[in-house]
């Protein structure tokens, strides 16, 4: 969101003021508070459980975020603009939260590295190409919101059927 | 359907077109096929006058065939298929051999089918009759095809109608099981038969015959479609060791089905490998006669081995089809190597000697099968352990049979004799190749086809003498009705070729000449000059045969033995019950049964087939004695081929273990893949 | 058709007719002198024959008209088997009917239709009978055909009269493939004809009986038929024996003189061959059924053997 | 202009009506209804286009053009079909008590929404809507798939969301880049997310970006396309959904899917002069060929299975797409269009047999073709088209996709052999004593919908004996767009 707002001062382009705008309204109020009301009335209790062990987590995370720098040095080195270089960040991030969702076993953290995904993703919007078209951004935007509104009820229906919300559970659609 | 556009030079001025009359005919039987779908269950006006339409149409496609055959190419071009491919039909003389036979059987084999669908099969008659006729239709358009994609649509046409014939009764489980093995193996030949005209077109992306037969390929390509060629036409024809459909098959289909598929499915492969071979590929190279020969040699000694040892009937002559093949296999494979050497007229008396064979195995065969399929009806029994003695009780049947069986067993002067006789008379000319390798071999070879001739001859007369002679093996077979008019009339019509083949080659031989004239640029021409009742292969002094003169020779004998026999002495005759080795309390259970009929072949052949006894022990109350036979290749291939799919699907079913964050890691690994990849 | 060859058409054909029990008596006689047992007389199959047409024919019940026809068949087939084998004369208006492999096929036609009489009965020994020969047949009718085909490539012809005609002008020497060939031809003989070692003719033995279980059912005429026409059998595989090993003497086109000269020296030729098969059947024993497949396939062998010889030398 | 208002108008209207009075038994009809006034829409529109030619709407914001105007067309005409199929299946849904009425409300507005989102990815110019809609319509049919609130279906619809969310997560990174490389050429103002746009200048995009982009383009539509080893989500969403949905989602959904991946392999093979994409397509199209077909061969859930077809189909069509070239580019595109009117056709006959026979369960289906022959006959006949039986039109476009590759990629052959040699075994061995045989299901009180299954086949038969001109056009201009 600062990004958008910084990228958006220094090149003086309006629209991504209403682009960081709508970043700040979703991702920093409308989101937090609605995964917040689902925590709470779900009751989740927070400890991280990963299915690879942390340590192990941190060295592959690192690799990542060098590959990914890797595969952005020759797209930065042609960028031009103010952010260059984030590219490669926006892509750790991406990658990372890709990570995060492979190792988390349960619901939520799952939704989390979701969203942390879409956040690398607008970073890498904004960043790289002063912001998408506000049509898309918008659509981008009103998509991420229903799909958070999906996963809200989905996290209910879960803990209905499951009572639990361990992913472990939705192991039984498979080949045997 | 009539044609709309008809091409064709001269033809186009004239008013007999033959292809069109032929696709009238098509048209008619689509008609017949469409009636029977409006009525589905009322028998008599399917049995009774559809098929004998049916069958009027292929007098009329036998009649146009006849006179096709020597005419030149006709092409018409259908407003259908893909857009820029429309279906492409050409009627050539291979064409329309093919169509002849088609034509001829297709008259008997209706005619009895009007006679033998009389209680429903389990699926009702106006569907058989939709299903019987697109067959029919099918069979007539694949040979007529001038396209690769006409000719795959037709060719799975046939396939799947007569998949759906052959499934008619499709409450036996077995029956069911038959069908789909049959398909699976005609539907992965025709995916090899596809890529074939794939590498035919040239990636030139017109798939007319036109085109491929003006490619010019390079050997490692003509070869490739050729071996492409070879599976997917072998697949279909049951070839080893791609056969094992074949006796499944044949005895679950109806009778007049199994005439129809024995007798002129397998034939379209033939026609396929001809096409493919000196039609489109047009210039042969030794190895592929070789491995034709080596191949067709093998199917031929493997199906007539194990149709000696089969105990029921409609099996028997389905590993007796597969034997034909064989020896149709080997025929082509003779030609393509006396044509590789530039030996053209050689291969003509070869190939003389496959399409001569065609035709006669189309007949016999057909009549072969229709008859099992009277001995079904009126005993309800396929085991030759349970028939016997039906001579008695159905002596139409049985006579009409014994012609069909004396042309299988390949005995003069019936037709199948004429087609060994001029594949022996190949071989004989074979020393004059130019490869000391195949020179050797050729005695071997010729030995073989003797062999294989010789067992057949034992196979036929299992057949005949277990089903038709002794005493009843049952009480129940005694009230065996014999024929319908309408089966006897197509089995008449069958055995009438049978003969006609016989008696007189050279007037065939003749009809078919422009076949070998199109395939290898060289016909039979002194055989036929000679015009007389005399097949005179080469030369008179090298060999001839003269199978009326032959007859009437026997002929003669019998009748002046008979004469002078009842002249010079007399012709009394006394009836008594037979001998009965001094044991009264002998019964017809007694008599030597098929399996005993096929156990010396089982001791000599012993390691072709995969036995399983079960022997009794000196001190068994109630001794029995069982023997199953099974096929080395479903062990040695199948078997383990289902396994290892089974286990391959196995592992690659452990993918999806239900796991999401799984799911997310090959979704992340593949990307990190594809990234690094694409760095490059 | 020359007049000449009509002539010698014919005489070939009530030659053979009347010769051949003789045949079977000669051998009848030496087998006798050799195992020191008095002769029946030369003339004994002649007696049999008016014998049994004299008397009369006792058909089971339930024999259908297979039964009746096929003696009269097999008669036929043997008796046109004799007339295209060139034993007096090359010149033979039949002969170009049938070639060496038709004469093969004639003979299948033949076994086929016996061995089906033999089941029409329903006994248990016909069927056994029908299936043992069938079983001797199916492997004697390709080694024959090998033995004749060898003869084939020496004169590129399978036409009987053509190989006759070129064995007999070549000059004496040995040949491997005819060497191989003959004793392949002579082991087939002795199977196709009920010999021993293979049948013994003489016998009712019910385990071991090939021949006779085929015909336990025949009497009268009938039986007659079939008698003669496995003499006529015996008698056409000598010719083609004579013919294809020793073809000199064998009249040719236009040679009156030398079709008089002919028969005699047939009937040498003949009562030399009879001589030695009651040698051999003397000397050797009846095998065991079992054992059959394995001899007829030697002689199988032999004969594709002596095929790829006259391949590989050349003749 | 009007037209495509229409086309696009009466879903969404129909989505919002649904969404309010879906619930009552009308609810069935009116979606009928509102799906008929689409496909109507989509005919006026297509005649415009025959007519006219491709057209743009709304400042260039919508484009038709020969490769997606069948498409729409097709897609209203199987959402029509699936909501006639829809009517008597739910109804015996709702007497079964799997279906509430609010469940009813639900599934009914998603469907238009479905339909909706569909549409617009379809008409669309921009690559970003492009995104937003394949975005919504997984969002939609996430809610469709859920409906019956089952464990099953909710364990498949979470999966479904969570893999295809982060599937198409790649794809926006890739769109993004895409923008990246074109606002350098075009510039911010430019509509520089317009394919048109990017069209016209694609051998100027910088090929880096291009090549990174389209890896992320391609992971992320692929997995929507059901592409292995990203598919897992396919197979569950089908079989645990309400047929109707499996119908489109193989019909429609992975069709839009496809055409998202066409778009964007236009542009790369233009920016990098290479066959990169083509090579991706073909590896990854093969690999899907050879692992559905064993996937396939170890099914017991029927509508499992044919998800297992659809991946199979999906991957020849990638890797046809891949060969590339004027036949093999036609053949993706009538394959696209035949596999997704018969697939549906059977899905439709799937979903009577199952009700018939109360389980999913192919083992417990028995003789179909006694108690109702025209689902027996319509299983029966879809099956042997969609394993490319002549002469439906699955066949037309494996010959010459098959014909093709024999030259073009011979080493492929072996392996398109082997596996649809294995699937022809799999499926056909288990849909045959599913239809034959001595039987097991029992009648049910409300007639099927045959129409639909028929009306499917029978076009899928046409186009295997005769495509009309119009369609033969659009599909060879398609496919010289398309670099042929």
């Amino acid at each position: 969101m600062a990004a958008t707002l910084l990228v958006g001062y220094a090149t003086q382009q309006p629209h991504l003021y209403i682009s960081a705008g709508i970043t700040l309204l979703l991702k920093v109020i409308v989101i937090p508070l609605l995964l917040h009301r689902v925590i709470t009335r779900l009751d989740v209790r927070w400890d991280v459980e990963t299915l690879i062990n942390i340590p192990m987590t941190m060295i592959i995370g690192i690799a990542l975020v060098i590959f990914a720098f890797n595969l952005a040095l020759p797209i930065s080195k042609l960028s031009v603009s103010l952010a260059r270089g984030t590219l490669g960040i926006a892509l750790a991030c991406v990658l990372l939260s890709f990570m995060m969702m492979i190792t988390r076993s349960k619901a939520v953290p799952q939704v989390i590295g979701f969203l942390s995904m879409e956040n690398g993703l607008f970073f890498a919007a904004t960043s790289a190409t002063y912001g998408m078209p506000m049509v898309v951004e918008l659509g981008i935007a009103l998509d991420v919101l229903v799909g958070i509104l999906i996963l809200g009820v989905f996290l209910f229906h879960i803990r209905e059927q499951f009572d639990s919300l361990d992913i472990s559970h939705l192991e039984k659609l498979k080949e045997d | 359907m009539p044609p709309i556009v008809t091409a064709g030079g001269l033809l186009a001025a004239t008013l007999w077109v033959h292809l069109d009359w032929v696709l009238l005919v098509v048209a008619a039987w689509l008609l017949i096929a469409v009636v029977g779908v409006f009525a589905l269950r009322r028998l008599t006006l399917v049995a009774r006058v559809l098929f004998p339409v049916g069958g009027a149409g292929g007098l009329a496609l036998l009649g146009i065939a006849l006179s096709a055959l020597q005419g030149s190419p006709e092409v018409a071009v259908l407003p259908i298929g893909l857009p820029q491919l429309p279906f492409h039909f050409r009627l050539d003389s291979l064409s329309a051999f093919f169509l002849m036979v088609i034509g001829g059987i297709s008259v008997g084999v209706s005619a009895f089918a009007a006679g033998y669908f009389r209680k429903g099969e389990g699926t009702p008659p106006g569907l058989l009759a939709f299903e019987y006729h697109l067959f029919l239709a099918s069979m007539v358009l694949v040979v007529l095809a001038d396209d690769a994609y006409a000719f795959m649509v037709m060719w799975e046409t046939m396939a799947l109608s007569s998949f759906f014939l052959v499934t008619a009764n499709h409450r036996i489980v077995e029956i069911q099981r038959a069908g789909y093995l049959y398909l699976l193996v005609a539907h992965i030949g025709a995916i090899g038969i596809l890529l074939c005209f794939g590498v035919l077109q040239a990636n030139s992306g017109d798939y007319t015959f036109a085109n491929m037969r003006a490619q010019q390929l390079s050997p490692f390509w003509a070869s490739l479609a050729f071996l492409l060629a070879l599976f997917g036409f072998g697949a279909k024809a049951g070839i080893l060791p791609l056969h094992v459909w074949l006796p499944e098959a044949h005895p679950a289909a109806p009778s007049p089905v199994s005439a129809l598929m024995s007798g002129v499915m397998l034939k379209t492969a033939i026609y396929g490998v001809l096409r493919v071979l000196f039609d489109l590929l047009q210039t042969p190279i030794w190895w592929w006669g070789l491995l034709l020969l080596t191949v067709g040699l093998a199917t031929a000694l493997f199906g007539v081995v194990f149709a000696a040892v089969q105990v029921d009937m409609k099996r028997l002559l389905a590993y007796s089809s597969i034997e034909n093949i064989g020896l149709l296999f080997s025929g082509i494979g003779l030609a393509v190597l006396f044509s590789a050497y530039g030996m053209q007229p050689m291969a003509a008396l070869a190939l003389t000697a496959v399409l001569y064979h065609v035709a006669g195995h189309a007949f016999f065969k057909s009549l072969l099968f229709v008859g099992t399929g009277a001995v079904l009806h009126a005993t309800g029994e396929r085991n030759l352990g349970k028939l016997g003695g039906l001579i008695r009780c159905m002596p139409w049947v049985a006579w009409v049979m014994l012609i069909g069986v004396l042309a299988s067993a390949g005995l003069p002067p019936l037709g199948g004799f004429v087609s060994e006789w001029l594949l022996l008379q190949s071989f004989l000319f074979s020393p004059g190749l130019p490869s000391a390798f195949l020179n050797m071999l050729i005695p071997v070879v010729a030995a073989l086809i003797a062999l294989i001739g010789a067992l057949a001859g034992y196979t036929m007369v299992k057949f005949f003498g277990v089903i038709f002679l002794g005493q009843p093996r049952e009480e129940r077979l005694a009230q065996a009705h014999d024929a319908s008019g309408w089966e006897r009339l197509g089995m008449l019509w069958l055995a009438a070729g049978c003969l006609v083949l016989g008696l007189c080659p050279v007037q065939f031989i003749a009809v078919i000449d422009p076949v070998t004239q199109l395939l290898v640029g060289a016909g039979m021409g002194e055989a036929i000059a000679a015009g007389s009742w005399l097949l005179v292969p080469v030369a008179i002094e090298r060999a001839s045969y003269g199978p009326a003169i032959f007859l009437l020779g026997v002929a003669a004998s019998f009748a002046l033995a008979f004469l002078l026999v009842r002249l010079l002495y007399h012709g009394r005759l006394r009836r008594a019950a037979p001998w009965d080795c001094g044991y009264p309390w002998q019964n017809a259970r007694m008599q030597d049964t098929a399996e005993g009929f096929g156990q010396p072949i089982r001791q000599i052949f012993e390691p072709f087939f995969r036995m399983e006894r079960e022997l009794p022990s000196p001190f068994d109350a109630a001794p029995h004695y069982r023997v199953r036979v099974g096929d080395h290749f479903w062990h040695w291939l199948y078997l383990p081929l289902a396994a290892l799919v089974e286990r391959l699907a196995r592992l690659i079913g452990l993918l999806q273990q239900g796991r999401i964050a799984v799911y997310l890691l090959y979704s992340f690994v593949t990307l990190m893949i594809v990234l690094a990849v694409v760095k490059q | 058709m020359t007049g000449l060859g009509a002539v010698s058409q014919l005489l070939e054909i009530v030659m053979a007719l009347l010769l051949a029990p003789l045949l079977g008596g000669w051998i009848n006689q030496w087998r006798a002198w050799l195992q020191n047992r008095s002769a029946p007389g030369l003339l004994q199959p002649y007696r049999m024959l008016h014998k049994l047409f004299n008397k009369e024919s006792v058909v089971a019940e339930h024999a259908s008209p297979l039964f009746r026809g096929a003696p009269y068949i097999v008669f036929g087939c043997m008796a046109l088997a004799c007339a295209i084998i060139p034993t007096l004369s090359t010149d033979l208006p039949l002969s170009p009917a049938a070639d060496a492999i038709a004469l093969v096929g004639l003979f299948a036609l033949a076994r086929v239709f016996i061995s089906l009489a033999a089941m029409d009965v329903g006994t248990s020994f016909g069927t056994l009978g029908a299936r043992r020969e069938m079983l001797i047949g199916f492997l004697a009718e390709p080694a024959l055909l090998m033995v004749l085909f060898s003869a084939s490539l020496i004169s590129k012809s399978t036409s009987l009269t053509t190989i006759v005609e070129t064995l007999a002008h070549r000059e004496l020497a040995i040949y491997p493939s005819l060497a191989l060939a003959g004793v392949a031809f002579t082991m087939v003989s002795l199977a196709e004809n009920a010999r021993v070692p293979v049948d013994n003719p003489a016998t009712h033995l019910e385990l071991t009986m090939i021949h006779e279980a085929l015909i336990l059912e025949y009497s009268g005429r009938h039986l007659a038929l079939l008698e003669w026409a496995a003499s006529l059998k015996l008698f056409a595989y000598s010719c083609i024996g004579l013919a294809l090993f020793f073809p000199w003497g064998i009249a040719e086109a236009e040679a009156p003189l030398a079709l008089l000269l002919a028969m005699p020296v047939l009937i040498l030729k003949l009562a030399i061959g009879g001589a030695l098969l009651a040698l051999l059947e003397t000397l050797s024993a009846k095998m065991r059924i079992f054992r059959v497949p394995e001899f007829l396939a030697t002689a199988f062998l032999l004969a594709v053997i002596g095929m790829l010889v006259s391949i590989l030398l050349g003749g | 202009m009007a037209t495509l208002f229409f086309v696009l108008g009466i879903p969404l209207l129909g989505s919002v009506v649904l969404a309010l009075s879906g619930h009552r038994d009308a609810g069935r009809e009116i979606n009928v209804a509102f799906s008929l006034g689409t496909f109507v829409a989509t005919c006026a529109l297509t005649t415009e286009v025959i007519a006219g030619g491709p057209l743009f709407a709304w400042n260039r914001e919508f484009y038709i053009d020969p490769l997606n105007v069948f498409l729409v067309t097709l897609t209203a005409f199987v959402g029509l079909t699936t909501a006639i199929f829809s009517r008597p299946y739910m109804r015996v849904e709702r007497d079964h008590g799997k279906m509430t009425p609010n469940r009813m409300r639900l599934y009914h507005s998603m469907y238009q929404l479905f339909s909706f989102t569909m549409l617009i990815a379809l008409t669309t110019n921009n690559l970003g809507i492009l995104w937003v809609a394949m975005e919504a319509a997984t969002l939609t049919t996430v809610l469709l798939v859920s409906v019956y609130r089952t464990p099953a279906s909710l364990e498949a619809a979470w999966k479904y969301f969570i893999l295809c969310g982060v599937g198409i997560a790649q794809a926006l990174f890739g769109t993004v880049l895409l923008y990246m490389a074109a606002e350098k050429v075009i510039g911010t103002e430019g509509g520089a997310l317009l394919w048109t746009n990017l069209d016209a200048v694609k051998a100027q995009l910088d090929p880096a970006i291009i090549t990174l982009a389209f890896a992320f383009l391609f992971i992320g539509y692929g997995t929507k396309v059901g592409l292995v080893p990203m598919h897992n989500w396919l197979p569950d969403a089908h079989a645990e959904g309400p047929t109707p949905v499996s119908a489109v989602l193989s019909g429609l959904l992975l069709n839009v899917a496809v055409y998202a991946l066409l778009r964007c392999k236009v542009l790369t093979d233009g920016a990098l002069h290479s066959q990169l994409a083509g090579q991706l397509m073909i590896a990854f199209g093969l690999l899907s060929v050879v692992v559905a077909a064993f996937f396939l061969s170890r099914q017991k859930d029927v509508k499992r299975m044919f998800a297992y077809s659809s991946i199979e189909h999906m991957g020849l069509i990638t890797f046809a797409f891949g060969i590339g070239g004027p036949i093999a580019n036609y053949a993706g595109l009538l394959h696209m269009t035949v596999h997704s009117l018969i697939k549906s056709g059977i899905f439709f006959a799937v979903g009577h047999a199952t009700q018939k026979a109360g389980t999913q369960n192919m083992a417990d289906i028995r003789g179909l073709i006694k108690v109702s022959p025209t689902v027996g006959w319509g299983l029966m006949l879809g099956s042997l088209a969609i394993l490319g039986m002549p002469p439906f039109g699955v066949f037309a476009s494996e010959f010459l996709i098959l014909t093709t590759a024999m030259r073009e990629q011979p080493w492929a052959t072996p392996f398109l052999l082997l596996a649809l040699g294995v699937a022809f075994a799999a499926v056909f061995s288990r849909v045959q004593p599913m239809v034959f045989g001595e039987t097991s299901v029992r009648p049910l009180a409300h007639p099927p919908a045959l129409l639909p299954v028929f009306a499917h086949l029978g076009l899928g038969l046409m186009l295997g004996l005769y495509i009309p001109p119009y369609l033969d056009d659009w599909y060879r201009q398609a496919a010289r767009m398309m670099g042929g």
